[in-house]
């Protein structure tokens, strides 16, 4: 069986792959997106964990964050929405009304 | 006291109140989404969390949490997850209060919003959230219910859709706040892969070896996998709590939204994020025991996060010219000041430092949530939002302006007011712990270095309110009643917490006993 | 409960003045004032304390409340009365009646805030005189800025806003400083404390065994020297000692005429009783070690503060740096650590606040009809108002220590006290502080020549005329005393040298 | 008699109240204060008689009235405490000051009636409020039984000469002067407070007289030769002597510090008469001869004083020669003479000095007064060239100021010639064992010449020859009140030598040294304040030429040729009725004579050439380093809040990359300190 590093070498990848995604990228949906890699970076640790401690908690929680990643969606999806209400645009550089 | 009869899992009353409120108010939301009857929202809120701050009152005084052998009835464990002891009650107080001035001060603030309803229960929500914060004692809760503290708070802080700035500020916060939590769930991860459990007291048992993790691994070998996840736990606390480096939404999130939301945030939210974080800490990660499996004692982060974010905060707050961000940037100051708290423990004690600075979140609660409902009612009366702005509010506001006052030397740590005892002890606390660890000097030094700062600052802002003449050109202001009802009870409470400081330390002394040493 | 009272009574009178409506401000708070100088009058007449307060003294109108326990160190409300605080709580009583009295003139504006600030600035100063438990005496102490900032930045001159902060955040960083100090002795001092009462620390640290443990890897003396130090240095931002006194020209220029009274009459003299109480009570050893250098400090207070002020041409700033000079002598009387010396050095903190109050006051009162201060835009006002300008000249006369006033009282218990001190060359310092009193002859006598003597001339577009009663009245008062005590040293020091003697034995043990 | 000294403190305690009066209700009086005045200073000279007689009798007081306070003494020997206390000492030589205090402080006011208030002066309460209190400093100074007492004294004298020399406080030189002599005097009253505190913390008493005198106390501490303040005792005795000898330099304007007094005419004449017969400047001699026995103990301390006394009775003698103002010819003379008491006392002539002392208090009073009549005489012209040929329209002036010139210029038989003879004579008689000394009478004698010069120079020009100015033609008639103090003090000026013929007791052998024996207490005195004690003390050796007599004579001879040959020159060059000025003769000589040595030129370059210019620098260096540093860190933490702040730089994107980057410096950094990789 393949050992539990490698799953979390996966993660890593993934969660870094996000990242970068936050980053680079300015389209507040691409953003989003980059942000649920991450979270599910996180998930392939737990269920890899829960798999690898042999116990459900691991799993649980990665349901838990399933869910919450969604609710996260939502309200951000209401927020870029009045975003370009306000702006025109979805570009998340492009609000800089407030700085110093 | 009737306690003994209750059912425990009432021990999370306060919160469960607000819960209960949240929903009534959802429930009024979607019969009447529009509705205007701000008497009776506002009042629902208010009678909510007055009944949350009272039966957490009622239980610290009846000795829930406290020992029994100090004749108390126990730490109380209503269900899974969940623990009620003096700390989480404590907090569910400083919670309580802030949502009540909050919500009084909103009556007037939201006085033309579409969307009254709404933003009554998303606030109660969020205080729901950040009560059962206190008492969470599990990985999975603690996410919870700080998501559940979170969610809501974006959207408050953009709720005004049609101000690009609240606007602006909700976007900001909710994509720092988004990485935060991934960064923070990844965290969880990373110290469930380590340890193979969640609840706080499972971890420490693993860590200090008492048990061994699920797989059978001798926990050493993860070490620094545990330090990544410990690391990034510590960055989405840093985040709830607005400390660098993770603080980068706060002052633009605070500066944008609705003061009466700034003040949530910047009191209750934060009071909320310090006490998952003593809490995780504490009991997940012992001192002592957690050297031996990563190479080091966390306090050495905290005391670097809190040199850091006392330095950036205020020295950032000196030169603003908005009154808002200023209040914004001192709040990542004050961050700074209660993360000694953590930096100052040890391994055998340190009470001290701790409750100190959760005496500061306390006081904090009042004197911080005070000054934004003060901007609240500037922006009520439209003077604008720069220090000239508020030149000679005085001669027009006395009693607004005489609060103000207070509520600015109290932050500066100027008696006779409460902030004198919290930032005082605080320091005295972060001297004792020097006393154990010479780091703490630096700490302490810095921690002097600022507060002379911060002495500038806040009393340029009394300066503009009471020594410089008012522009010529500013009709009468008004006086609404909840915004002044908030603020001065706020003051008073500023005021008469200094004499009455006695219960106050010994129940933050309690509630740091209660999971340190 | 008298001590109670008496701040009571002025708290509680300044939130009446400073709600009562503008124009009744000043006779109100004038006759709620009365109240604490009266009581504090009466305190004197009964006073039956003897020894030092923080040396196993019996304290006068003691009275003590446990308050907050923080952790095993407890703090409590507890003050009372000894032979060298008495005296000053009288001062400031009786100083705060007379400048209400003297604004009467001069404020305008906001009267009814003033005057509240003012009876407010009272309260926290009878306080700290009054407090026995190191925080509670720290509220007190750092209370004080409050409403001096804001007298200062309110009702100022011109660079009131620099002034006001500059006076708010020096004085308080010193503080800090000095705060921490005491909390590493406390620390340093172990279970030899269990709560933060003066009388306890004083008490360990003389009678006791003194600093034992090792904190911040520093060894028990060493620590303590620092502790020393850092005290020191806080205390000597607030008294002020040159080179920490750059604050005080500029706070007592801007500053208005009653405020400058209080500030010079009663907040310096925090600084040096609070050397008192602490350094010079608690660091017996200390005080032995750093004779020499403080005792240079002072030298140099006196004559780079006289130098300084001959070089001033505002009149306010001329009184203002001879307090600097002034000081130098207390702290010259101080480090002498004779009966004399230390006697002296609390009888010239009472002198120093009635003959600076007086000079400010008279200072004022030309003001209020020139409307400058500065020597060289007026000339022969001795011409127009008569009165004032004979108080002034008394007043620079007690400055410059004419015998048979309080200053030379002072200044020559100082002298003596200081002449035959124990620590080397005490003789020479003594000489070289003393040469002040020429000095300050000098640039007193150098401004009176030119502002009131000579022909009258000073561009004004209307008449100058003579002072309103109640502005001299005031002066007349302060007068009295300066001579009384001048005549009669031994209304207040007897009991300052009962309360003095305790201390120096305990440099002896 | 016993019973007179309880009513000593009367004294004071009159012209005190006559201030008070004076001051307070002055405005409203008849003559605006001046009877009060009179009525004290009067009450004062009876009892001062009184006490005079009661010494006279026998008695003598010392009580300790009144302690100022009391406390621990850090005294090298002696006790352990110290009381600081306000007494009376009342022995021959108090007595006798006190009398001549009292009596010119009288005549003064009576005179001031027809000086001041005929003239119309306003501001009178003010004068004779500082009169009244200028007699009372200086009665309670003269009586003073300890040395703190009488240094506070002696401060308040130097107040009231502040108040009264810038009386006409609405000129410009008058408030310039005032000041001055405050200051002058000051600066040796520092050195004076200086000396009280050395002896004070040294013996532990500042007593005169009595078993704990600080004299017994220096005396025995100088027999067990121990240490003081690392000295050996009569060093130390000798530092403290002239610390406080620095007061006496001061007030009696002896060189240096004698530049005060010149300008100090700024006052009213009557003011001058004052401060220079009977107050001020007789404090200091006055001080010395009060504490000789200390002085006595140290032989170098004397020779000092006597070579000071010496060098400023010449030098201010040469500088009167060229003054055209008739008062600053008095200034110099007073000068000059109190130069040759300090001679007299600094050679150990204690009789002599004292004797010059009250002969100078009369007729020094009696010139200025005189000078005031003459002033008044000439409408306030005082110009002596401006003068002449009053001596017949004003009889009165010109015989009584012609006794003044004459004692002043010690022509026998007048009163000064005796007192001055003896100060040389004693002078002489030590100057043959010490050359130090011998030089200081050199100049003494040398003095003569000068003075009898400007003496004559005066009376010639003010009085001979023609009148020289319309004012001259028609004098402004003089009243009672002003010749009435004249005449009284004309006679005296003739007959005081009486009291001590010493020449004539010498030569003659017939015992009529009455000072003599007054001082030496055989009337009534204590013990060791007499001048046998203070003889004992002495270290001088004394040499007579061939005989006691023959050195009298050749003294007196000298002396009197001088005087003779300086008034004769004096009537040579002006007694013609148009006289003229002879300075260009003198050259550059009388230019650096005119400016006074430029005294006032380098003391006035001190204080503002390099006093102030010091102060200045100092003020440049507060307001730039020390002031700027308090700024500077002000500046410097805002600068790097502006810098701070930038961090926000408004673009979320940043943020996340900020956050990334500080979230792995904390990885890195706490990585390597737990020692991951």
């Amino acid at each position: 069986m393949i050992g539990v590093e490698y799953y979390v070498l996966l993660s890593m990848a993934v969660f870094c792959i996000g990242l970068v995604g936050v980053l680079t990228r300015r389209n507040a949906l691409t953003f989003l997106m980059s942000v649920e890699l991450m979270l599910n970076a996180a998930n392939i640790n737990l269920i890899a964990f829960a798999f690898y401690h042999g116990n459900l908690t691991g799993q649980v929680f990665a349901l838990f964050t399933m869910a919450l990643a969604a609710a996260e969606v939502a309200v951000g999806l209401g927020i870029i929405l009045v975003l370009y209400r306000n702006f025109r645009d979805v570009d998340v550089t492009v609000p800089t009304t407030m700085r110093w | 006291m009737a306690i003994y009869e209750l059912p425990e899992w009432t021990a999370l009353g306060p919160a469960l109140i607000l819960a209960v409120t949240a929903l009534a108010l959802f429930a009024f939301d979607s019969i009447s989404p529009r509705s205007t009857n701000r008497q009776l929202l506002a009042g629902t809120a208010v009678a909510g969390s007055l009944t949350s701050l009272g039966v957490a009152v009622w239980f610290t005084v009846a000795g829930v949490g406290t020992p029994t052998a100090d004749g108390g009835n126990g730490v109380i464990d209503p269900t899974h997850g969940f623990v009620v002891d003096q700390l989480a009650l404590y907090f569910m107080i400083i919670v309580a209060v802030v949502t009540a001035l909050i919500v009084v001060a909103s009556y007037d603030y939201l006085v033309d919003h579409a969307y009254q309803a709404e933003y009554y229960s998303l606030v109660i929500l969020a205080a729901t959230g950040m009560s059962l914060m206190a008492a969470a004692d599990s990985l999975v809760t603690i996410l919870i219910a700080l998501e559940l503290a979170s969610l809501p708070s974006y959207a408050l802080v953009a709720i005004l859709k049609d101000n690009r700035g609240s606007v602006e500020a909700g976007l900001k916060y909710f994509l720092i706040g988004s990485l935060s939590s991934a960064i923070f769930i990844y965290g969880i991860s990373l110290v469930y892969g380590a340890t193979g459990h969640l609840e706080l007291a499972a971890i420490a048992e693993v860590v200090s070896g008492e048990t061994e993790a699920g797989s059978g691994h001798d926990i050493t070998e993860m070490g620094g996998l545990l330090g990544l996840g410990i690391l990034m736990l510590i960055g989405g606390f840093a985040f709830k709590t607005a400390s660098v480096p993770f603080h980068f939404w706060a002052p633009e999130a605070y500066e944008g939204a609705p003061a009466p939301i700034s003040a949530f945030l910047s009191s209750a939210s934060k009071a909320a994020g310090f006490v998952v974080l003593f809490r995780v800490f504490t009991e997940a990660f012992p001192l002592g025991e957690i050297g031996a499996v990563i190479g080091f004692d966390w306090t050495v982060a905290f005391i670097v996060l809190a040199i850091v974010t006392m330095t950036l905060g205020n020295f950032a707050a000196a030169t603003q010219d908005s009154v808002k961000r200023m209040l914004a940037y001192s709040s990542i100051g004050h961050a700074g000041y209660a993360l000694i708290g953590l930096a100052g423990l040890t391994a055998d004690g340190g009470e001290l430092v701790m409750g100190a600075a959760m005496m500061h979140l306390l006081v904090y609660g009042f004197m911080n949530t005070g000054a934004f409902l003060f901007v609240a009612l500037a922006e009520h009366w439209g003077v604008g939002r720069t220090f000239e702005d508020y030149n000679g509010l005085a001669a027009q506001a006395p009693v607004a302006c005489a609060a103000m006052a207070v509520f600015m030397f109290s932050l500066a740590g100027i008696p006779p007011f409460g902030g004198f005892f919290s930032k005082y002890f605080l320091f005295v606390g972060a001297l004792e712990a020097a006393t154990a660890s010479t780091a703490m000097l630096v700490v302490a030094a810095v921690l002097v270095i600022n507060s002379a700062l911060s002495l500038y600052y806040y009393s340029r802002l009394v300066k503009a309110i009471w020594i410089e003449d008012p522009p010529a050109t500013r009709d009468r202001l008004a006086q609404p009643t909840g915004l002044y009802a908030a603020i001065i009870v706020a003051a008073v409470m500023t005021i008469v917490i200094l004499p009455g400081f006695g219960p106050v330390v010994d129940a933050a002394l309690d509630a740091a006993g209660a999971v340190v040493g | 409960m008298m001590i109670e009272a008496l701040i009571a009574v002025a708290l509680i009178g300044a939130l009446v003045t400073f709600v009562a409506p503008n124009r009744v401000a000043g006779k109100l708070a004038f006759a709620i004032s009365l109240v604490p100088a009266a009581i504090s009058l009466w305190l004197f007449a009964t006073f039956d304390g003897s020894g030092n307060a923080l040396l196993e003294g019996t304290l006068a109108f003691e009275s003590q409340y446990e308050w907050i326990q923080l952790g095993e160190y407890s703090i409590s409300w507890f003050v009372g009365l000894d032979g060298i605080s008495l005296p000053l709580v009288v001062l400031t009583t009786v100083l705060t009646s007379l400048a209400i009295m003297s604004s009467w003139t001069p404020i305008d504006e906001r009267e009814s805030q003033f005057y509240g600030l003012v009876l407010f600035i009272e309260a926290n100063l009878i306080g700290v005189f009054v407090a026995l438990d190191f925080f509670l005496w720290f509220i007190f102490w750092e209370a004080v800025l409050i409403p001096m900032y804001l007298l200062i930045g309110v009702w100022g001159g011109p660079r009131r806003k620099y002034a006001a902060i500059k006076f708010f955040v020096y004085t308080n960083v010193a503080s800090l400083l000095m705060f921490g100090a005491f909390i590493a002795l406390v620390f340093g001092l172990g279970d030899a404390v269990t709560s933060f009462a003066l009388p306890e620390v004083a008490d360990a640290m003389v009678n006791g065994e003194g600093i034992q443990q090792t904190l911040f890897g520093l060894e028990p003396t060493t620590l303590a020297s620092l502790v020393f130090v850092a005290m020191f240095i806080g205390f000597a931002v607030k008294v002020p000692v040159v080179p920490f006194h750059t604050w005080l020209p500029d706070a007592h220029v801007e500053a208005p005429t009653p405020a400058s009274v209080l500030l010079a009459g009663v907040l310096l003299k925090m600084g040096t009783y609070a050397l008192l109480r602490f350094n010079f009570t608690m660091f017996p050893e200390q005080v032995e070690t750093y004779a020499i250098p403080i005792a240079a400090i002072a030298v140099i207070s006196v004559i780079y503060g006289a130098m300084l002020a001959l070089a001033q041409t505002d009149l306010k700033r001329i009184v203002a740096y001879s307090s600097v000079s002034s000081m130098g002598y207390v702290i010259l009387g101080l480090i002498a650590y004779t009966q004399f010396g230390v006697g002296g050095a609390t009888f010239q903190m009472v002198s120093h606040g009635l003959i600076s109050g007086l000079m400010f006051m008279a200072v004022g009162v030309i003001y209020n009809a020139t409307h400058t201060r500065l020597v060289t835009d007026m000339s022969g006002m001795a011409d127009r108002m008569p009165v004032a300008v004979g108080i002034l000249i008394a007043g620079a006369f007690g400055y410059m220590g004419l015998p048979l006033m309080s200053g030379f009282a002072a200044e020559y218990f100082i002298f003596f006290g200081a002449f035959g001190a124990d620590f080397d060359y005490a003789p020479i310092f003594t000489g070289l502080a003393m040469f002040g009193i020429v000095l300050v002859a000098g640039y007193l006598l150098f401004a009176l020549q030119r502002a009131v003597f000579g022909p009258y001339s000073l561009e004004t577009d209307y008449e100058v005329s003579r002072a309103p009663l109640h502005d001299l009245a005031p002066m007349f008062v302060l007068l009295g005393l300066i001579i009384a005590l001048g005549v009669a040293p031994d209304l207040i020091f007897d009991m300052i040298t009962d309360a003095v003697d305790p201390i120096l034995e305990g440099g002896d043990s | 008699m016993e019973g007179a000294f309880s009513y000593a403190p009367a004294i004071a305690a009159f012209p005190l109240v006559a201030f008070v009066v004076a001051l307070v209700f002055g405005k409203w009086m008849p003559k605006k204060g001046a009877i009060a005045g009179i009525a004290a200073t009067g009450a004062s000279l009876v009892f001062s008689l009184w006490m005079l007689a009661a010494v006279a009798s026998g008695e003598t007081y010392h009580e300790t009235l009144y302690e100022w306070t009391a406390g621990e003494a850090a005294s090298e020997i002696g006790a352990d405490t110290i009381g600081f206390s306000f007494g009376i000492l009342i022995d021959p030589l108090a007595a006798l000051m006190l009398v001549i205090v009292s009596l010119v402080a009288f005549l003064v006011h009576v005179f001031s009636l027809g000086y001041m208030n005929a003239e119309g002066e306003t501001g009178l309460p003010r004068y004779y409020a500082g009169l009244g209190l200028f007699t009372f400093s200086m009665l309670s100074f003269v009586y003073a039984d300890n040395l703190l007492m009488a240094f506070m004294f002696f401060e308040l004298v130097g107040l009231c000469s502040f108040l009264l020399i810038g009386f006409w406080f609405r000129t410009r030189s008058a408030p310039s002067a005032a000041k001055k002599a405050f200051l002058v005097t000051r600066f040796g009253d520092y050195f004076f407070l200086l000396g009280v505190v050395a002896i004070a913390a040294t013996f532990g008493t500042l007593q005169f007289a009595g078993d704990e005198s600080f004299v017994a106390a220096a005396e025995a501490a100088i027999d067990d030769g121990g240490q003081l303040f690392g000295f050996d005792a009569e060093t130390w005795v000798t530092i403290t002597g002239l610390l406080v000898l620095g007061g006496v330099i001061g007030k009696s304007a002896q060189f240096p510090l004698h530049t005060w007094l010149p300008d100090a005419m700024e006052g009213p004449t009557t003011v001058s008469a004052l401060i220079h017969a009977a107050t001020m400047v007789a404090a200091g001699v006055y001080l010395v001869a009060r504490m000789f026995g200390y002085y006595a103990l140290s032989p170098t301390t004397l020779a000092i004083i006597a070579f000071i006394g010496g060098f400023t009775a010449l030098f201010a003698a040469t500088m009167g020669v060229v003054k055209d103002d008739v008062k600053q010819v008095l200034a110099y003379s007073t000068i000059s003479q109190y130069g040759y008491m300090m001679l007299g006392l600094g050679v150990g002539g204690y009789v002599a000095g004292v004797f010059h002392l009250m002969n100078h208090a009369f007729f020094k009073a009696l010139l200025f007064l005189g000078a005031g009549a003459v002033i008044v005489l000439m409408h306030h012209e005082q110009n002596m060239w401006k003068m002449g040929g009053l001596k017949d329209k004003a009889p009165v002036t010109y015989y009584t100021f012609l006794a003044g010139a004459l004692a002043l210029a010690g022509i026998i038989p007048f009163s000064g010639f005796w007192s001055k003879d003896e100060i040389l004579y004693d002078a002489l008689i030590v100057g043959l064992e010490e050359p130090l000394i011998m030089a200081a009478y050199a100049m003494g004698l040398l003095a003569v010449f000068f003075t009898g010069f400007y003496t004559f120079r005066m009376v010639f020009l003010t009085f001979h020859g023609e009148p020289r100015s319309e004012a001259a033609e028609d004098p402004h008639p003089v009243g009672w009140s002003i010749k009435l103090p004249l005449i009284v003090l004309g006679i005296l000026a003739v007959v005081a030598g009486i009291a001590n013929l010493a020449p004539v007791a010498k030569l003659a052998n017939v015992d009529i040294t009455f000072l003599e024996h007054w001082l030496d207490g055989e009337y009534g005195g204590i013990d060791e304040v007499t001048y046998s004690a203070y003889s004992e003390l002495l270290a001088y050796e004394t040499g007579v030429i061939s005989s006691e007599q023959v050195t009298v004579l050749i003294a007196a001879g000298l002396s009197l040729l001088l005087a003779f040959s300086g008034a004769g020159l004096a009537w040579k060059l002006y007694s013609d009725p148009e006289p003229t000025a002879h300075k260009e003769r003198l050259g550059s000589a009388g230019t650096v004579v005119e400016d006074n040595y430029y005294q006032d030129e380098y003391q006035v370059w001190l204080a503002e050439g390099v006093t102030l210019p010091l102060a200045r620098v100092a003020d440049r260096f507060d307001q730039t380093v020390i002031d700027g540093t308090v700024n500077g860190v002000s500046t410097a933490s805002l600068f790097g809040s502006s810098w701070v702040k930038r961090i926000q730089t408004g673009i979320v994107t940043n943020y996340a990359a900020l956050l990334i980057a500080g979230f792995i410096a904390l990885l890195l950094g706490l990585g390597v300190y737990g020692g991951w990789f």
